[in-house]
């Protein structure tokens, strides 16, 4: 899927003959994907498929064993986490991990505060943080529970304030692993209008999902991983409409 | 963080083994003597250590945690044996048998009696036989039992009447056990009547020697006195993961949680046992007499040899019990996966209970050794777990082998240390090997696969 | 895969009426996450259910609610017709095997050790190594690497291995958590073919969860299909294979909704 | 702001006093509150105003060493036993400089004496503890859990060699005699009153800087690093060097009550260094509640009071005052475990 160098404005997001391994085992084997810039990219496949593999490996989370990643025209060997804000990407993860024991507004202002080592010590928490924590956890819906431990919420509370988490950092790829596992409808309504809402910011979201339900409702794209390797990728309708994702689903 | 060996790294470890063996070599042709003191000291400190690091191997690749009671289970053993052996030792000058502490460690052994009782006996004979009888024989039993050992504790003169037949009895049992066992392993893994029968012939010719010789002779008061102090060390230890530990695990996954509890175990009984027999360090008599031999212009003594084979007979026992077991493939099992081994039918919880009493008991063996080689204080398990601990993570975490190696190098890198540096360094030696190791190879020499 | 005469040591239970194994409106709740809800499901004698569904749909629950390794919050689950209440380490002494997801096989012991803790509880070398050498013989590439640590093989091995262990109980009914996931196409084929063979020949009961679900609709008797935590379909594996029941589940479009209490 | 932990709770008991009688789990902040407090205003008066001013200054000096180690602890989750070492950093150093006691040593000849004035040579010992913490927190930075215990064993093991053996500065275990009282022109804080008010005066230092550094956007960054240091990188921060810096500055504190200390006792040997003292402090804030300074000062009261407290009881021999105090707190440390792993007023579960 190397794409010549015109179209490359079109793409936010490259990897090419990206490779992790476990052991013996190939994760994710030679891929190559563009991720088209703005709009939602949706990464679908049977378990085991590498896309959750991918995500950590797109945030610095697990080393990259061969391959580069281009980030904006930037092309990376080796992507430290503590460097993905620079380069404009977060994620969520797939089993929620939050700061456990600090309170949820605490979770957001993590996210806000400065990143200047010594500058920190001196940074109170100002009324600009305040408001703009405010604002986002308004938008999860969660302001009243400000004061909880993050460890005390439900499980559809922690998925929302995870994804509120990422948004509160101003960047331009969000990488969410599973964003609408386990939710309950109302959650999910929630979740799908703050998806909404970064798409017509302007972000580009890609997310791992397994319900085909929300894919087809919410993605703009579609990538099909089998095996660690791609499958199919293009538009969500096209896609889901051929015999081999179908088939890859449920076996041979 | 625990990245496998580099080849690079490899490399460098066995240059600098190379370099170390090759020095010592150098100074040990120069010096003959003073090589084979250093290298006799080093390997009797070091069984000391070994043992120690077998005890903490053995609980850590099982439930992985490190079990910090071991540090007071060691000086639990040394004081054991002090305690049931002061009267002669010291005459009428200082009596430490006290009623009250007799009382505890009975009611600890009944405790732990009944329970072991409950976890196996119970679950097996329950379909076959009255609940209610069971649980009132297993009642009683425990109550003997914790009565018996009052008993034992309260005389601890007549120590040879009391425990020596009971002792030779344990003796014999475990050679019928092991007996057959081999002659099993022998015969390509099948057994035969004719082994048994040779097993038990030879278990209880064994036994009935053994019994004689100790309740005849009344120098065996003390190598009966070790046996004591071992069992009751690990019944602690066993009470101590029955009755915190369990619980822990079910609450929190954090390592730290159990390690700060022992940390206060540790703490608790130190103290308990310099309330009780003050902090001055007291000499626990050479068994053997202390009259060295002079072997290649070194004096060594005796009892050097004797700690350097309790380790290595500990260590091929416990090897032997963990691979050609059933007990034991359960014990690696729980280490490799504890649901899937539940799920298989293991009763966890009281094999990694045996695994706990069976840990400590070595702890309170390395002990014991360290105390009749220097002398006995109350805080003396402190030092002992840690050197212990360094052992076990430089050999190798959660490796038996890695353990003994561990435990004999460090005995003769400190040893071989002070050779060139003063002697009152040696912790610091031992200590700097301990964080050299981690930061360049954190899984130790001998890593678990 | 070769036929193997099954002159086996393991003994066929003989058939009987109604359900064996089942589960009579259960629930499990993990915290506030419910993962499955009032799930009535079972198998009879001798007979190969299968248990399908999406991802997290609540399939490998089903069998851990058996087990006793997921807390069971509503229901009951039935064994020969009364209440299973054993703890976790009992239950196979009862005659349910459960070869867990992922492979579970004791990495730091050899194959043939792996396979005495099947029946450890037996206390009894004869008929340990009787059924040791039972199984090796109905699993021919376990008898070639009988003296290798179970690290060493590959990942089908790895899963015949597991599934050995898990008939070393002598089991009546035997529990299989997703058997081929992770495995090769080829080794998948390898694996029902001997599921398959071990229904068929020790008239064994197999309760399987699977997600790849044409491999295994072709062995099962009876087929279930779960989504987000609720049964959506029982029946025949023709009845799912006739129906769209299984595209509209994977491919969402089914609607229907998973809950997540507050 | 530093209002103690169950202030809320006071509050409400006192407008409906019915639910100060319902011990429920949530109030044994409260409880443990009152009772701390409670317990050492009767000690005061029992004891009298002479002895509980001697007291201030142990006082002073253990609430010091607690809240630093508390920072490290409670803010990075790193379990560190080797806190001492930094204490003996700080006291040596002080103890060094401020000497004029002349010791001739059979093997190294004389050793100098410097005799500085105490407030001169207490930013040293502040920067020698900063320095070595520098150098062994880029060493331990890699080791977590249970190893990081163990290594930090280590670091207490060997800094009491170090003191003991390095007879050419430390003077070995004859120890160091005459250590400079604190003084300002001619004004010599010689007193136990004015002592305790130099322990206080630093205690509040300690006491600010930590709340300076743990309300600040720093310690937020701190107690995110603690709970997830994985995620706490994906949003940018370098949790190795966050908490390398929370290492030297907890080491920083340490140093400076361990001069306070050793001009306190004005005698200071190795066996005030044992690694059984780093246990005790590390019990101590275990024992007050991780990641809160009241709770650090608050299980500073009651182990100080413990001590003073078991010699009221009759059937307990004077000699084993320091033994029974011990038991107390290994078995409370057990007990804490089990049922509160976060201590009584703690705000972070190990």
């Amino acid at each position: 899927m190397s794409e010549s160098p015109g179209q490359r404005d079109n793409y936010i997001l490259e990897t090419l003959d990206i490779s992790k391994h476990f052991g013996g085992v190939s994760a994710v084997d030679g891929l190559s994907i563009s991720i088209p810039r703005r709009g939602v990219t949706s990464i679908v496949g049977p378990n085991g498929s590498g896309k959750s593999t991918l995500i950590n490996l797109l945030s610095g989370t697990l080393p990259l064993d061969e391959g580069i990643v281009v980030i904006d025209g930037k092309r990376l060997r080796t992507i430290h986490a503590y460097e993905t804000p620079d380069h404009s990407i977060t994620r969520t993860f797939q089993e929620v991990r939050l700061f456990d024991q600090i309170s949820v507004l605490d979770n957001i202002l993590v996210v806000l505060t400065t990143r200047k080592f010594w500058a920190a010590v001196f940074e109170r928490t100002n009324r600009q943080y305040r408001a703009r924590a405010q604002e986002i956890l308004e938008q999860v819906g969660m302001w009243e529970k400000r004061d909880a431990l993050a460890m005390d919420l439900s499980y559809g509370q922690r998925k929302l304030l995870e994804i509120g988490r990422a948004m509160a950092l101003n960047v331009n790829i969000y990488l969410l692993d599973e964003p609408f596992a386990g939710l309950f409808p109302q959650m999910l309504e929630r979740v799908k209008v703050l998806l909404k809402g970064m798409r017509e910011q302007g972000r580009t979201i890609i997310f791992v999902s397994h319900n085909m339900e929300i894919v087809r409702e919410m993605a703009d794209h579609l990538i099909v991983l089998d095996g660690g390797k791609l499958l199919l990728a293009g538009e969500v309708e096209d896609v889901l409409n051929q015999p081999e994702v179908i088939s890859a689903y449920l076996g041979t | 963080m625990l990245n496998y060996f580099s080849r690079k790294e490899r490399l460098i470890a066995f240059l600098l083994v190379a370099i170390v063996l090759i020095y010592i070599g150098w100074r040990s042709i120069s010096s003959p003597e003073q090589a084979m003191q250093f290298g006799f000291n080093g390997l009797s400190v070091g069984a000391v250590y070994a043992l120690m690091a077998i005890g903490f191997t053995l609980v850590y690749s099982t439930v992985w945690f490190f079990d910090l009671y071991y540090g007071a289970a060691a000086a639990l053993g040394a004081y054991g044996v002090f305690y049931l052996r002061s009267q002669e030792w010291l005459g009428g000058q200082y009596q430490v048998n006290t009623p009250v502490v007799n009382i505890i460690l009975a009611l600890v052994v009944a405790g732990v009696a009944a329970w072991v009782l409950h976890a196996i006996l119970y679950s097996r004979l329950r379909e076959r036989v009255d609940p209610t009888t069971l649980r009132i024989v297993g009642g009683l039993l425990a109550i003997a039992l914790g009565a018996y050992t009052g008993l034992v504790l309260t005389f601890p003169s007549h120590l040879h009447v009391t425990f020596g037949p009971v002792a030779a009895l344990i003796v014999g049992v475990a050679a019928i056990w092991g007996l057959r066992l081999l002659f099993e392993r022998l015969n390509g893994g099948r057994g035969h009547l004719a082994f048994q029968a040779i097993a038990v012939l030879i278990g209880a010719a064994l036994a009935i020697y053994i019994g004689i010789f100790l309740v005849n002779s009344p120098g065996s008061k003390l190598y009966l006195s070790w046996a004591v102090s071992c069992l009751i060390a690990g019944t602690v230890g066993l009470a101590l993961y029955r009755g915190l530990y369990v619980r822990m695990r079910q609450r929190s996954r954090s390592p730290l949680i159990m390690l700060v509890a022992s940390l206060g175990i540790l703490l608790a009984l130190t103290a308990c046992i310099s309330i009780v027999f003050q902090s001055a360090p007291r000499p626990l008599p050479d068994p053997f007499g202390s009259v060295p031999w002079t072997i290649g212009g070194a004096n060594i003594k005796g009892f050097n040899f004797f700690a350097i084979g309790v380790a290595i007979v500990g260590f091929l026992a416990l090897l032997s019990v963990l691979k050609w077991t059933s007990f034991g493939r359960a014990v690696r099992a729980i280490g490799d996966d504890e649901e899937v081994a539940r799920v298989v039918g293991i009763n966890t919880t009281v094999i990694i209970a045996i695994v706990f009493f069976v840990g400590a008991a070595f702890a309170a063996m390395a002990g014991i050794l360290s105390g009749h080689d220097t002398a006995i204080q109350p805080r003396m398990g402190l030092l002992l777990m840690l050197k212990g601990w360094i052992a076990s993570v430089v050999g190798g975490i959660g490796n038996l082998y890695g353990a003994i190696l561990g435990g004999f190098m460090l005995g003769l890198i400190e040893q071989f240390a002070i050779w060139d540096l003063a002697g009152e360094w040696k912790d610091v030696v031992a200590f700097g090997l301990l964080i050299l190791f981690l930061s360049f190879w954190p899984r130790g020499l001998l890593p678990r696969k | 895969m070769e036929q193997h005469s099954s002159t086996t040591e393991i003994r066929p239970h003989t058939a009987s009426e109604g359900m064996t194994l089942e589960l009579r409106d259960v629930s499990v709740h993990f915290g506030a996450v419910a993962a499955l809800q009032n799930v009535s499901l079972g198998v009879t004698t001798g007979e190969l259910a299968a248990v399908m569904g999406p991802n997290g749909a609540g399939k490998s629950t089903v069998l851990k609610a058996i087990m006793g390794l997921a807390p069971v919050t509503g229901g009951q689950v039935f064994w020969r017709g009364a209440p299973l209440m054993a703890a976790t380490h009992e239950i196979v002494k009862q005659g349910i095997s459960f070869v867990p997801q992922g492979r579970r096989v004791f990495t730091h012991l050899s194959v043939s050790e792996n396979l005495e803790l099947g029946c450890l509880y037996l206390n009894d070398r004869a008929e340990q190594q009787r059924r040791l050498d039972s199984v090796l013989e109905l699993f021919p590439v376990l008898y070639d690497k009988r003296r290798d640590m179970a690290s060493q093989m590959s990942g089908g091995q790895q899963q015949m291995l597991a599934l050995g262990r898990g008939l070393m109980a002598n089991p009546e009914a035997l529990l299989l958590d997703e058997p081929t996931l992770g495995l090769a196409p080829i080794i998948v084929k390898e694996v029902f073919e001997k599921v398959h063979e071990i229904n068929e020949k020790l008239q064994t009961t197999i309760f399987v969860v699977e997600h790849n679900i044409n491999g295994v609709l072709d062995i099962a008797n009876r087929a279930y299909v779960l989504d987000k935590g609720r049964l959506v379909h029982s029946g025949t594996p023709q009845s799912v294979q006739e129906t769209n029941i299984l595209t509209d589940v994977f491919l969402g479009r089914l609607g229907g909704e998973s809950e997540d209490e507050l | 702001m530093m209002r103690p932990p169950g202030w809320q709770r006071i509050t409400t008991v006192l407008r409906n006093p019915r639910e100060a009688l319902t011990l429920s789990r949530g109030n044994i902040e409260l409880w443990a509150n009152l009772l701390i407090i409670l317990c050492a205003l009767v000690f005061m008066v029992l004891k009298g105003a002479t002895f509980a001013v001697t007291l201030g200054t142990v006082f002073g000096i253990w609430a010091m060493l607690s809240i630093s180690l508390n920072l490290v602890v409670g803010y990075t989750g790193l379990l560190s036993v080797g806190h001492i070492g930094f204490f003996g950093l700080g006291a040596y150093t002080v103890a060094i400089l401020t000497s004029t006691t002349a010791y001739e040593n059979l093997r190294t000849g004389e050793i100098p004496t410097f005799g500085w004035p105490f407030f001169a040579a207490l930013p040293v010992a502040v920067l020698v503890a900063g320095l070595v913490a520098l150098l062994v927190g880029i060493a331990f930075n890699r080791f977590r859990d249970d190893i990081y215990v163990l290594v930090s064993f280590g670091f207490a093991i060997i800094s009491f060699n170090v003191f003991l053996n390095f007879r050419a500065l430390t003077r070995g275990a004859f120890g160091i005699h005459d250590v400079a009282r604190p003084q300002i022109g001619n004004w010599v804080f010689d007193t136990e009153l004015e002592l305790m008010l130099v322990s206080l005066v630093l205690l509040a230092i300690v006491v600010g800087i930590s709340w300076f550094i743990v309300s600040s956007s720093f310690g937020r960054v701190l107690k995110a690093i603690r709970e997830d240091e994985q995620v706490a990188e994906v949003f940018g921060y370098r949790a190795t060097h966050y908490k390398l810096a929370v290492w030297v500055i907890s080491a920083m504190m340490t140093g400076l009550a361990g001069g306070m200390f050793s001009s306190w006792t004005t005698f200071i040997d190795p066996n005030s260094f044992i690694l059984l003292e780093s246990i005790l402090l590390v019990s101590i804030v275990i024992l007050g509640g991780l990641a809160t300074i009241w709770g650090s000062l608050l299980g500073a009261l009651a182990f100080v009071l413990l001590e003073e407290g078991m010699r009221f009881l009759p059937f307990l021999p004077q000699e084993y005052v320091g033994q029974a105090r011990q038991v107390v707190l290994g078995v409370l440390l057990v007990v804490l475990m089990m049922f509160r792993p976060q201590g009584l007023v703690g705000r972070f579960k190990l």
